[in-house]
């Protein structure tokens, strides 16, 4: 083998980028990290507005879509697939069980890398309590 | 195996590629106006309005300011307690000022300085929805001019259309203004346009707009104006009204009654 | 020693010197200009961060300076395409040696036009929402849309004449031969190439004619499709086009002399240019008197007490300072200048322009603001004082266009060296041909340039 | 012809994962075996190639010179496309891999009139392929979210720029719109463009089809077929800290992803991507033009049959006294 | 040369055919291919399988085990160059390179673009030593080695210059002429050659030089020189040959001495050797800078090379100053310290008559003439007069060897600039690094291949054209040999009017001597200046 010194260093790099994400976690100790975003434990408030395994993927669209319509159409309620009615608002009723948007939504937000806007402008419930606002300043 | 809720078409690997054409093109083609919705024809029955009664409503105490505090205080409103960069969805102003082209200079002078409520006229032919590049604000079937804040980009060419002076521009954040928020509405963002829009989500709850409530006097009539029977029909008929403008030919949608 | 380089460079050394040569004024220019961009772009993100509240505008009087900038800025637009396309349309020679500055006038301003909008936006982050949610009634969409395309056909004219150009400096070899080279697009002066050169440069002086009226009525549209009083005119439409005009060719004076210093062009843009476009000017100023004393004498016998409120307050209330003295700018000063034939000398056509651009400005400012104070209601406390935000954004607008300018010339020439070379062979030929025919025993003999065979 | 080669596998493939997936349910075989299979082999036949390429000494000094060489001192020399410095054939190689400045370089040729060539600066190649190789690495630094955590605010950053243009179109980043277009175009000159079709094999086909199948069903996920993007990533995890597990509820498009991925990335060492590690071992370019100043040594320089001086004069002794010139041997 | 009148108007067809390249095909055609080795030059040198046949016969006589040969050549190859194992595996084919080949812009044929050059043998490579070509076949562009592959890489192998021009515009730097080198390296393995390249280098290897003359034929053109000189100038010059103790030893291309144009350098060179005084020496032994081995291996190249550093040892020079030659540059620069260095029996090179230190190239202590000429220049060491060049609107052409595989673009332009009054660039895209290929170079300059000559030659030609019609350019200056001897035909055949030649021809016109008559000719003994029509 000729140019061993260029070459070996390289490669050694090369092996080191492509375990990166091994290393990452391993020095983070986030390795076996799963998000656990908290659901309500109340009875009554168990059952969401549509399956969990389609609010998991869907979640973005169908709030978007609620937006929508209640924006633009002015259609207020929500015909779910499992023939019930629900109110559109995310915070009388998405947020009315989930009130606590830094356990839930934040969960899996922040384990993707996911950064959305809706918090500019609607209020989650705990973000009501001491003063709050006031930190963002003028 | 669903990829989709309402089910856009159940396909699989082979078929893939080719099928998705289709969906593709309905997301990028997702033009959102004219849209019909079931709402839409429901909506078309109906034509929201208010009257304001001046008589009644100078009849309360000097000062009375329960209409405006209501709505502000509901809609989030904030207080940034300059002229420069006010917000207002209603707000009062002197009657020589709000009715230049009454002739008041022989006429009895005691109604001259009386305030007069404003708000957003609800026009029937809204000049500032022809401005918006955007669509951020539209005129629905029963009449509300809504404003969809998501969608504004701040131009302002809706202030500049608007003959009524009902629109307000987000200066700054106006969170740190509110003194005590409503959850039950959102606040808005820097640089975006807001106004009146009817107390539209008091409506869908079976309400009655915010300042018609909490006005004592019941200087505040409101009401569907194709029921022949509404409130706000009756309290309209046999009287003089006035209307802001009506040469404009807005079609305005607040009447004031004297 | 004669080689290549001389032989491309000719009698034209001067053109290219600008690029070559790097004296001390390019290096403080720069860098006076650059600060000041540098405090506009402060000025702006101070602005991004924190909302148009820190701009002097209000609820009532919610467009300002930004809007002012837009209108003037696209106003002096005109200029490039007017002494381009117009003049080469008409085939008038003197035009050369001058296209070159005032197409790049108008490429630069413009983007600025287009940035003014956008620096007045609320939420910049959504722009591109006019586009995705695009609704067509909105007059704003259609400047969106003549601009972009006057955006567009006129820095292709801008370029497509540059070719040429590109390729004699690619010739000239040096360091950034391979930049040259690449836009040149393989430039070899070969007859077929220069056929189809001279059909897309017609194509498109022709084309950007129409664009050009339609850019600025469409401007002035923003405004008079409003039902405001002093904005709801039908004549601003023609009004805004003379106006852009107006201050388009006085910029491109105010351009010609500054480049003529800076860069000794002394025997390229001659007093012939500042004479001949002064001649033009002075007939822009009357029809821009003709068009505001018709705009006005309108308002005041239709009587309408609300835009007799705002006329008033132009002529003798708030703004009447500014009314007059823009309309002595743009009038009362250029006009004597212009007319008398003493006065047009290249002094007297550069201290009229400045009169004029400076005016120009000011008449923007005068229609825009004063209708916000009182629409149809007379609110109290209608200000607008600009604040150190805007006056620092403005400051920047017009520093990074010199900038640009500035630049530009230490890339490319700024006098279409292959025009003012097709002008002489041109010339030297009609001359040739003329005196053959008077004296057909000795006009062959006469040691004229022959011509044929491009530089 | 290698076109309709190429579209077939890649179709056959597809069938492939299908069946798999629809029909059969080999889940693990799918989401752990392949996966891992194919970047065992990627880092293995990818350190094995490279250490080929190694095995084989540079015997002579070889750089291609484009540009002035280091001579007199009154002289400018070059020292990017003649580099007589370290530094500048670093320089030379990071404007090769980070700007593709060959590419730019290029030009097309036409025959103008007869016989008379006209040459044509050509930047679409260059533009085609860095939109394609940067969109790629933009892509592939995205994906990271997947792999790491906690996310690196680089990535998320990233991300946001990326999407920047979520204004204009619903939920579509830049990168992806970008290597698309990049892939219809390299796609389509390699079928429209006859030179380039004539050179072309079907694996260039296939490897192009390849990483469009990816773009595309990536895009798909993103834009229709949404998919649990928080399983995937606990999947991934997983399989990092290497307790295989066979991802819940994701569709079969995510399948048909991965398996174009594992693909990829097990076909990299035996294919042309191998170009990647290779730009940095081409002797033409990472040689400093100095082979005057310093002798290139030859590993296997063997000694060769010379005529020497000796049997030459021996031949021509003669001749060379009756002119008078000087010899060794009376 | 009446066979260039007889091709007139040579057609350039740019459509592909419908068959792939894969089925090997190929046409012999006169005026296409170069006449194999002769039998007596290929056993003086010791080469395998000596034997007479032609490309045009059906039977080429190959050896019994012929495949096995190649195949076991292009192992161990693959085994001793990174470059060839590199270039067959990471070339993406993106199709840069295409329209880059002086041959394949003359020729239209596809298989003179760079890429398809490379993967005739490529498509080998797969077939025998990769993985995916061994299990995929076709798919992966492998194909099986046959006769008619080997027929193919004869014809297309002997078709290019090796002039490098591919690989400034390849991403990766992929070198056509590597490729080729090798393939010509396999194809000699069993006796594949041409006698245009072994001829010369069986002549270079008996008598010292390409041309094959004899030590005294060498002593009489020399003094021939010296008779010429003295009739142009009225100047005697000496011309030291052999002689022990000199400072310098002096090689240059055999042409020099023998050939038109190529004459008038010589005179160039020996009027500045005897105005500067230099205290040089001319060998016989190694009178060839040249070296034609190069494009038969690289054996036979350090076989030839050998000659240089052990006369320079022989006769006890402290440096060597080389002429002006193409390929002998690339040996010299890139190959010749590894072929046979280490020359630590020289010294560093410094100019006796400026005192230059020429320290970039302290270990191979060679110098170009043109690097030798500049520098005097520069310290104002000649007396010039450009004026006397004044007949000549002057161009000059990078020698692809000088210019990709050593650099030297600026020292030959400043010596033209100095000597010469008027001197016009040819387009950017066809000089210095991007030069144009004489199409003639690599054992390609004899005359039975013509045609493809012409082809080859046309984009230089094109560019000379250029410069001919913008600034009335008459006359192609270049610093090589074989540029010098196949130039004049092809710009006679392309561009009518142009002269060729060296840059020492001008120098030595220009060169005011001591002591000299009035001129009244030039170095080719035509008037001055031109005449006033």
């Amino acid at each position: 083998m000729y140019d061993k010194s260029k070459i070996i260093p390289a490669l050694v790099i090369f092996l080191g980028l492509a375990t990166y994400p091994i290393w990452h976690n391993t020095v983070s100790g986030k390795a076996r990290y799963v998000p656990k975003p908290e659901l309500p434990t109340d009875k009554a408030k168990k059952e969401c507005v549509e399956p969990k395994t389609f609010i998991r993927v869907n979640h973005k669209t169908l709030l978007e879509d609620w937006k929508f319509s209640v924006v633009r159409n002015g259609i207020r309620t929500y015909q779910a697939s499992n023939k019930k009615a629900y109110t559109i608002s995310l915070n009388r009723t998405c947020m009315n069980c989930h009130t606590d948007k830094t356990k839930f939504c934040d969960q899996c937000h922040t384990y993707m890398g996911v950064t959305n806007k809706c918090w500019d402008c609607h209020i989650y419930p705990k973000q009501l309590s001491p003063g709050p606002l006031a930190m963002r300043g003028p | 195996m669903q990829f989709d809720r309402r089910g856009f078409l159940k396909i699989t690997g082979l078929t893939l590629l080719g099928l998705s054409a289709k969906p593709g093109w309905e997301v990028f083609s997702k033009i959102d106006q004219p849209e019909p919705s079931p709402m839409a024809e429901s909506l078309a029955k109906i034509r929201w309005a208010m009257a304001v009664d001046l008589k009644k409503c100078w009849s309360a105490k000097e000062g009375c300011r329960d209409c405006i505090d209501a709505c502000h205080r509901i809609h989030n409103v904030p207080n940034l307690g300059t002229l420069k960069e006010e917000i207002k969805w209603t707000w009062t102003e002197p009657y020589e000022k709000v009715f230049p082209e009454h002739e008041l200079e022989y006429s009895e002078e005691n109604h001259r300085d009386k305030p007069v409520l404003l708000l957003c006229n609800q026009c029937d032919d809204p000049p500032c929805v022809k401005y918006c590049p955007t669509r951020a604000t539209w005129r629905r079937e029963d009449g509300i001019v809504m404003m969809d804040f998501h969608r504004c980009i701040g131009c302002r060419y809706c202030m500049a259309g608007c003959p009524y002076g009902s629109r307000s521009f987000n200066w700054r954040d106006p969170r740190p203004f509110i003194k005590k928020i409503n959850p039950e509405y959102p606040t808005r963002t820097r640089g975006v346009v807001e106004k009146c829009n009817f107390c539209v989500e008091r409506l869908a709850q079976g309400l009655i707009p915010a300042c018609v409530e909490a006005c004592k006097e019941k200087a505040l009539i409101f009401g569907d104006l194709k029921k022949p029977d509404s409130e706000v029909r009756k309290a309209l008929q046999n009287r003089v009204i006035y209307q802001r403008h009506p040469e404009l030919g807005t079609k305005p949608k607040v009447y004031y009654i004297l | 020693m004669l080689d290549q380089r001389q032989k491309i460079i000719g009698e034209d050394t001067v053109l290219f010197e600008h690029i070559w040569k790097t004296g001390k004024g390019f290096y403080i220019t720069v860098s006076i200009l650059g600060a000041l961009v540098l405090l506009g772009l402060y000025a702006y993100i101070t602005q991004y961060r924190t909302g148009l509240g820190v701009t002097g505008l209000s609820r009532q009087i919610f467009w300002g300076v930004y809007i002012t900038n837009f209108v003037f800025f696209i106003g002096i637009s005109h200029a490039g395409t007017f002494i381009s396309a117009v003049l080469r349309i008409l085939k008038a020679e003197w035009r050369r040696p001058i296209s070159r500055a005032s197409e790049l006038t108008t490429v630069f301003i413009l983007m600025f036009g287009v940035g003014s909008v956008l620096i007045d936006l609320g939420r910049p982050d959504r722009m591109l929402y006019a586009i995705r949610y695009a609704h067509f009634r909105s007059p704003l969409l259609w400047d969106v849309c003549s601009i972009a395309t006057y955006l567009t056909v006129s820095s292709i004219s801008l370029y497509l004449a540059l070719i040429p150009d590109i390729a004699m400096l690619r010739d000239l070899g040096g360091k950034r031969e391979w930049f040259y080279r690449i836009l040149s697009l393989g430039w070899r002066n070969t007859e077929s190439q220069h056929r189809r050169l001279e059909r897309a440069i017609g194509f498109v002086s022709v084309l950007v004619i129409p664009v050009m009226i339609t850019v600025h009525t469409v401007v002035s549209f923003v405004f008079a499709m409003t039902i405001q009083p002093l904005w709801h005119s039908a004549i601003f439409g023609p009004y805004f086009v003379v106006g852009a005009i107006f201050s388009g060719v006085a910029s491109v004076i105010v351009v010609m002399a500054v480049l003529r210093k800076a860069y000794h062009l002394e025997s390229y843009i001659k007093p012939i240019h500042f004479n001949n476009i002064g001649i033009f000017l002075m007939a822009m100023t009357l029809l821009w008197f003709y068009f505001t004393f018709a705009e006005y004498i309108t308002i005041v016998y239709g009587n309408d007490p609300v835009h007799m409120a705002i006329f008033w307050s132009k002529i003798s209330g708030k703004f009447s300072p500014l009314f007059w003295l823009h309309f002595t700018l743009c009038f009362v000063i250029p006009l004597p200048i212009l007319a008398i034939k003493k006065y047009r000398t290249i002094r007297g056509t550069v201290i009229a322009s400045i009169s004029i651009v400076l005016g120009m400005w000011l008449e923007r400012f005068v229609i825009i603001v004063p209708t916000l104070t009182r629409q149809r209601m007379p609110i109290q406390g209608a200000y607008y004082i600009p604040t150190w935000v805007e006056w620092s954004i403005l400051a920047g607008c017009i520093s990074l266009f010199m900038l640009l300018y500035t630049l530009f010339t230490k890339v490319f020439p700024i006098v279409p060296i292959w025009e003012v070379r097709e002008g002489r062979e041109k010339a030297a030929a009609t001359v040739a041909a003329r005196i053959t025919s008077y004296m057909p025993e000795t006009g062959t003999d006469l040691n004229l340039p022959s011509p044929g065979g491009r530089g | 012809m290698g076109l309709w080669y190429a579209i077939s596998g890649i179709l056959l493939l597809i069938f492939f994962v299908v069946i798999g997936i629809e029909g059969i349910g080999l889940y693990s075989l799918f989401a752990i075996f392949i996966p891992y299979a194919a970047i065992l082999l990627f880092v293995v036949g990818f350190i094995y190639r490279v250490l080929k390429w190694a095995s084989s000494p540079v015997p002579f000094h070889i750089p291609t010179v484009s540009g002035q060489q280091k001579s007199l001192p009154w002289i400018k020399a070059d020292n990017i496309n003649s580099p007589y410095t370290t530094g500048g054939v670093v320089k030379r190689l990071a404007l090769e891999i980070l700007l593709f400045r060959s590419l730019l370089k290029n030009e097309k040729v036409e025959i103008d009139a007869p016989h008379r060539l006209l040459f044509r600066t050509s930047v679409l190649l260059w533009l085609g392929a860095m939109a394609f190789h940067w969109s790629l690495l933009v892509i592939l630094l995205r994906h990271l979210r997947f792999f790491l955590e906690p996310v690196p605010s680089v990535v998320v950053i990233l991300q946001r720029v990326d999407s920047i243009f979520q204004n204009l179109l619903p939920i579509l980043y830049i990168s992806d719109l970008i290597i698309v277009i990049a892939l219809a175009y390299l796609f389509l000159r390699r079928v429209i463009y006859p030179q380039v079709k004539y050179i072309s094999l079907p694996s260039d086909y296939f490897v192009l089809l390849t990483i469009a199948g990816i773009a595309l069903s990536g895009v798909l996920m993103r834009l229709i077929f949404k998919v649990d993007l928080v399983q995937v990533k606990e999947w991934v995890m997983a399989m990092l800290s290497f307790r295989p597990m066979p991802p819940k509820g994701v569709s079969l498009l995510f399948y048909i992803h991965l398996f174009f991925v594992s693909l990829l990335i097990a076909y990299f060492p035996l294919s042309k991507l191998m170009h990647m590690p290779g730009i940095f071992l081409s002797p033409t370019k990472n040689m400093r033009n100095t082979s005057r100043n310093d002798r290139h040594i030859n590993p296997w320089n063997h000694p060769v049959k010379v005529h020497t001086y000796e049997e030459y004069e021996e031949e021509f002794r003669n001749p060379m006294k009756e002119v008078g010139l000087p010899v060794e041997k009376e | 040369m009446e066979d260039v009148s007889k091709q007139k108007a040579l057609k350039i067809d740019y459509t592909l055919p419908i068959k792939s390249w894969m089925e090997p095909t190929v046409e012999f055609r006169k005026g296409t291919y170069g006449y194999p080795g002769a039998s007596k030059h290929v056993n003086y040198l010791g080469l395998p399988f000596p034997r007479e046949w032609q490309p045009t016969d059906k039977d080429w006589k190959l050896p019994e085990n012929w495949k096995e040969i190649i195949l076991r050549g292009m192992k161990d190859r693959l085994g001793r160059y990174r470059s060839f194992r590199l270039f067959l595996d990471i070339c993406v084919r993106c199709g840069a390179c295409a329209d880059k080949c002086h041959f394949f812009i003359g020729s239209g044929d596809p298989k003179n673009m760079p890429v398809l050059r490379a993967e005739l043998l490529r498509s080998i490579y797969r077939r025998y030593f990769t993985l995916s070509g061994k299990v995929f076949g076709k798919l992966a562009g492998a194909r099986e080695l046959t006769e008619e592959v080997l027929k193919e890489w004869f014809y297309y192998f002997y078709q290019c210059t090796e002039c490098r021009r591919c690989s400034v515009f390849c991403p990766y730097g992929i070198d056509t002429c590597e490729i080729t080198m090798m393939a010509r390296e396999l194809l000699n393995l069993i006796g594949l050659n041409i006698n245009w390249i072994v001829e010369p280098a069986s002549k270079s290897y008996r008598t010292g030089n390409h041309l094959g003359i004899p030590p005294h034929a060498f002593k009489s053109t020399v003094d021939f020189a010296i008779d010429e000189i003295k009739e142009i100038t009225g100047i005697q010059v000496e011309v030291p040959i052999n002689r022990k103790g000199a400072e310098i030893l002096f090689i240059t291309p055999s042409a020099d001495y023998f050939a038109s144009p190529h004459w008038y350098t010589f005179l160039g060179y020996l009027l500045l050797f005897h105005e500067i005084g230099l205290d040089y020496t001319w060998s016989t032994y190694a009178s060839e800078g040249g070296n034609f081995g190069l494009f038969h291996s690289a054996d036979l190249a350090k076989r030839l090379n050998a000659k240089i550093y052990s006369e320079a040892k022989r006769l006890g020079v402290k440096w060597i100053l080389g002429g002006e030659c193409g390929h002998m540059w690339r040996v010299i620069h890139q190959y010749m310290d590894t072929f046979n260095g280490p020359a630590d029996f020289l010294e560093e090179p410094i100019s006796p008559v400026t005192g230059t230190h020429f320290d970039h190239v302290k270990s191979t202590k060679m110098v170009h003439i043109c690097e030798f000429t500049a520098d005097l220049i520069k310290n104002n060491k000649l007396k010039l007069d450009p004026n006397r060049n004044d007949k000549w609107k002057v161009t000059y052409h990078d020698s692809c060897n000088i210019s990709r595989g050593m650099g030297l673009l600026e020292e030959p332009r400043y010596i033209l600039r100095n000597v010469c009054t008027e001197f016009y660039e040819m387009p950017e895209n066809t000089i210095k690094e991007r030069t144009f290929c004489c199409g003639s170079g690599a054992g390609l300059g004899s005359d039975e291949n013509m045609e493809i000559r012409l082809r080859g030659g046309f984009p230089r030609a094109n560019a000379v054209k250029y410069v001919k019609e913008q600034y009335g350019v008459n006359l192609l200056t270049c610093i090589c040999a074989i540029d010098r001897a196949t130039l004049p035909p092809l710009l006679e055949y392309w561009v009518p009017g142009v002269e060729v030649a060296g840059v020492h021809e001008l120098v030595g016109n220009a060169l005011v001597l001591k002591g000299e008559k009035e001129r009244t000719t030039n170095l080719r003994g035509e008037p001055l200046t031109p005449s006033e029509n």
